[in-house]
């Protein structure tokens, strides 16, 4: 699978409830050692929103500071996105591509900032 | 898999931006395919119409003049060559021809507007001639006395002017 | 052996699509060597998923913008023209291993050659066919 | 020594890269119809310039990474792909204005028909390209456009009431003969002529091309506070020229001749011809800048190798972009279009893309991954960015509906 394939999942809670499209991934290096080098690249946690302008410039995941009015603006709209981790997954249905989250998938929760 | 059958909607932004892009390339390629310019006509409904394009024609056409005048005389101060003076010249020679072209194919819509056509393009006329005679006498080298040469254009100039102030009223 | 230039920071924490993708490549020895232009995710049974590789190349890009079927023929075609038995050795000329990934910054440095990727087939084809045959081509203009 | 020339020279290229065939017509034909009542865009635009251009070469200075590497990253490769289109699109018409400025300016010294003319500009041009060097070629045309000054001195040697051209400039109108419509369109034409994006793509992969780090940020800071704001005194000296010897005998500009008329009426042969040096200078200056902006933009989308620092043959792909752009501008430029027109209609555009070339610069300048901590943006910088962030966006929303409405500015 590719990102881009991954970034056309929907995530939709247990109760059915549409949290919206994936938009990025979080990845933090602490995998098994792969070529004998380095950690592997375990993704975390999938940030799922609406998509567009705002939750490509990471004002809030990159923290870019400025300038103010723009900082306000799409970190609103960036912050609207959830977190949802990745061992919350109940299951993939790769024909309608949607993934399903377990009932209390907002037990460990997790926010954009890291 | 049936990731190919449905087509990724694309974001409002791209189908925005390509939209205009293609709004502005027609409209670009369009105006400057037809070679539209400032002194370009259409037709004319009204006599209000033929009033504001006989203007615009009358205005670039004394434009042409004022440049060849100025351009004569800086040739007779022997402050430019002949190559310079004779393209600037025969540039503004092009131009008055275009304007009197256009000029006298845009159908008058009433009776008002035949006194009108009859004066600009007696104008346009005389200023051509003069201009052209002009052009001849700095392709011929005649590069001092070209003020002298150009002497008819001031009275181009100002019946052109005065032809302005009439319709500007 | 490949070895990235750095080695990586363990536990560092990256988002994909901010920090990894449309980055440009530099390969082993600093040339530019195409985008960042699709990752490759792997998922194991136990449900865990994996960034195991960078994508990158013609057919690659195509994919990823939405025009799937191009984009799988533009690789197709691409594999059978040059997976040569030395290029199995390395798997697919459009995939990086994620471990050979160095510094990851504004630029992202890969311990590959640029010319076993696909990104780079047309440079070498317009080399020989268009650039090659004009003189001066292979002087650097003199400062 | 060495340093201070190499600032000396970065100005001057600054210069060159700020006055072009846009800037040459524009302020000559707004100085002719609208006498100083538009200077004051020129300096709204050369400050806009200034704040730009230095966060574009402080970001190239700093990661290496120029303005349309930039563009991708922060937009995504579908809007970043219609950005592309869009710059690419108005650079070549920019192109063709540059290569037929040049022709025309030579036409006028040997009275060759300029169109004869573009097919041998157009070689000179790729040759340039091809083989001299990034920094040769920023010295010779940057140094040759200085000649433009002349417009200055012919200012000063007609000697006009400063007081009046001053309060033209800080109190404008509407003149009486034209309308809101036009006043604003122009106003346009002329804050494109002075932000035109490739100036950016132009100076940001310069500064790759230079090799620029660290060191090189207060060298950078000096070329845009010096030679943007010189680039914008010489386009103030067009417009006065044209306002103080055109527009009293109701001449309006309608070719490139006419820009330099003033200053062989007043001064005389010698000026004329330091004038036409400056004007084919200027714009062979452009016409490069914005052949290697083609291949900029797209080796950059594209993760390509580019740039002048390397031989042709290890950045084929480069050099054929920027081959296919010249000989796309020379077919265009033959078919006999109104140079001047199409000057006029890719400085109005690239007014209306200004925020897809800007607004990344922006973020990314902010972005400490790309700058690093103490290199970002400061406060007052980034007040006044993004003021002109909105004025950007206001310009570029206005510009097609004005085109229309004034039919491009008759």
């Amino acid at each position: 699978m590719r990102i881009s394939d991954l970034l056309e999942y929907s995530v939709v809670s247990a109760d059915g409830a549409r949290l919206g499209r994936i938009s990025d991934v979080r990845v933090i290096q602490d995998g098994p050692l792969i070529g004998g080098i380095q950690a592997a690249f375990r993704i975390d946690a999938l940030v799922v929103g609406r998509g567009g302008l705002a939750e490509r410039l990471g004002y809030v995941r990159g923290r870019v500071e400025g300038p103010w009015m723009l900082r306000v603006l799409f970190g609103r709209l960036e912050r609207r996105a959830q977190v949802v981790a990745v061992a919350d997954i109940a299951n993939w249905d790769d024909d309608t591509r949607t993934i399903h989250l377990v009932a209390d998938h907002h037990r460990g929760r997790r926010t954009l900032e890291t | 898999m049936p990731l190919g059958k449905r087509r990724r909607r694309l974001p409002a932004g791209v189908a925005g931006v390509a939209g205009v892009a293609g709004v502005v390339f027609v409209l670009t390629a369009g105006a400057l395919a037809s070679g539209c310019s400032e002194h370009s006509v259409g037709p004319a409904r009204t006599y209000d119409d033929y009033e504001r394009k006989s203007r615009t024609s009358a205005e670039v056409a004394l434009s042409a003049v004022e440049t060849v005048r100025l351009l004569a005389e800086t040739s007779s101060d022997g402050n430019a060559w002949g190559a310079y003076t004779s393209v600037s010249i025969s540039e503004q020679e092009d131009t008055l021809a275009e304007v009197q072209g256009d000029y006298a194919s845009i159908q008058p819509p009433d009776h008002r507007s035949d006194d009108l056509r009859a004066e600009l393009t007696d104008l346009l006329s005389t200023a051509t001639d003069h201009v052209a005679a002009v052009r001849i006498a700095v392709r011929r080298g005649n590069l001092d006395g070209l003020e002298e040469i150009a002497q008819p254009l001031i009275d181009d100039s100002d019946a052109l002017q005065q032809f302005l102030d009439s319709i500007e009223r | 052996m490949n070895v990235p230039a750095t080695p990586a920071i363990a536990g560092r924490v990256l988002h994909a699509t901010l920090d990894l993708l449309d980055r440009q490549l530099r390969d082993r020895n600093g040339k530019l060597c195409g985008n960042v232009d699709d990752l490759e995710i792997t998922r194991d049974e136990s449900g865990q998923m994996f960034v195991t590789a960078i994508l990158c190349g013609p057919g690659i890009l195509a994919y990823r913008m939405g025009r799937r079927r191009l984009g799988r023929w533009l690789e197709e075609a691409n594999r059978r023209v040059h997976d040569t038995p030395s290029h199995h050795e390395r798997g697919e000329r459009t995939r990086i291993p994620i471990e050979l990934a160095g510094e990851i910054g504004p630029t992202i440095e890969v311990a590959v050659d640029v010319d076993d990727l696909a990104s780079h087939d047309m440079e070498r084809w317009t080399l020989q066919h268009i650039i090659g045959h004009i003189p001066g081509n292979s002087s650097r203009a003199h400062q | 020594m060495k340093k201070l020339l190499g600032v000396a020279l970065g100005v001057l290229s600054a210069i060159g890269g700020f006055v072009d065939m846009g800037d040459l017509v524009a302020n000559a034909e707004t100085g002719a119809r609208f006498n100083m009542n538009l200077a004051w865009v020129v300096l709204v635009g050369v400050i806009g310039i200034i704040v730009y251009a230095e966060m574009s070469g402080r970001v190239a200075a700093l990661c290496g990474r120029p303005v349309f590497d930039l563009v991708r990253e922060r937009l995504g490769p579908r809007f970043g792909m219609a950005n592309l289109l869009a710059s690419f699109f108005i650079n070549s018409l920019t192109l063709t204005a540059e290569i037929a400025g040049v022709a025309l300016s030579l036409s006028l010294v040997s009275s060759v028909n300029y169109l004869f003319l573009i097919p041998v500009v157009a070689f000179l041009v790729w040759l340039v390209c091809w083989r001299m060097s990034f920094v040769m070629m920023e010295r010779i045309f940057g140094l040759l456009g200085l000649c433009l000054l002349v417009f200055a001195v012919t200012v000063w040697k007609i000697g006009p009431d400063w007081n009046e051209l001053f309060s033209a400039t800080t109190h404008p109108h509407v003149p009486h003969s034209e309308t809101v419509f036009t006043y604003a369109y122009f106003g346009i034409a002329l804050f494109g002529a002075a932000m035109t994006p490739y100036e950016v793509f132009f100076f940001s992969s310069g500064a790759v091309e230079d090799g620029w780090t660290k060191k090189d940020l207060g060298e950078n800071k000096i070329n845009v506070l010096i030679g943007f704001p010189l680039g914008a005194l010489l386009s103030l000296a067009i417009m006065a020229c044209a306002h103080l010897v055109l527009a009293p005998r109701n001449i309006g500009v309608d070719q490139l001749s006419q820009v330099a008329l003033p200053v062989a009426s007043v001064m005389g042969r010698l000026a004329l011809a330091i004038a036409l040096i400056g004007i084919f200078a200027a714009t062979f200056g452009a016409a490069l800048e914005t052949s290697l902006s083609a291949g900029y933009v797209v080796a950059q989308y594209l993760g390509w190798p580019w740039g002048k620092h390397n031989a042709p043959r290890t950045a084929t792909r480069f050099h054929v972009v920027i081959a296919l752009a010249i000989v796309g501008a020379t077919l265009f430029g033959l078919t006999g279009v109104d140079p001047v027109k199409v000057t006029e209609y890719s400085i109005v555009l690239s007014a209306a893309a200004l925020p897809l070339t800007y607004f990344p610069i922006l973020v990314i300048a902010n972005d400490p991954r790309y700058v690093g901590p103490d290199h970002t943006n400061g406060r007052f910088l980034n007040a006044l960015a993004s003021v002109y962030l909105v004025i950007l966006v206001l310009v570029a929303i206005a510009t097609i509906p004005l085109m229309i409405i004034t039919k491009g500015g008759s």
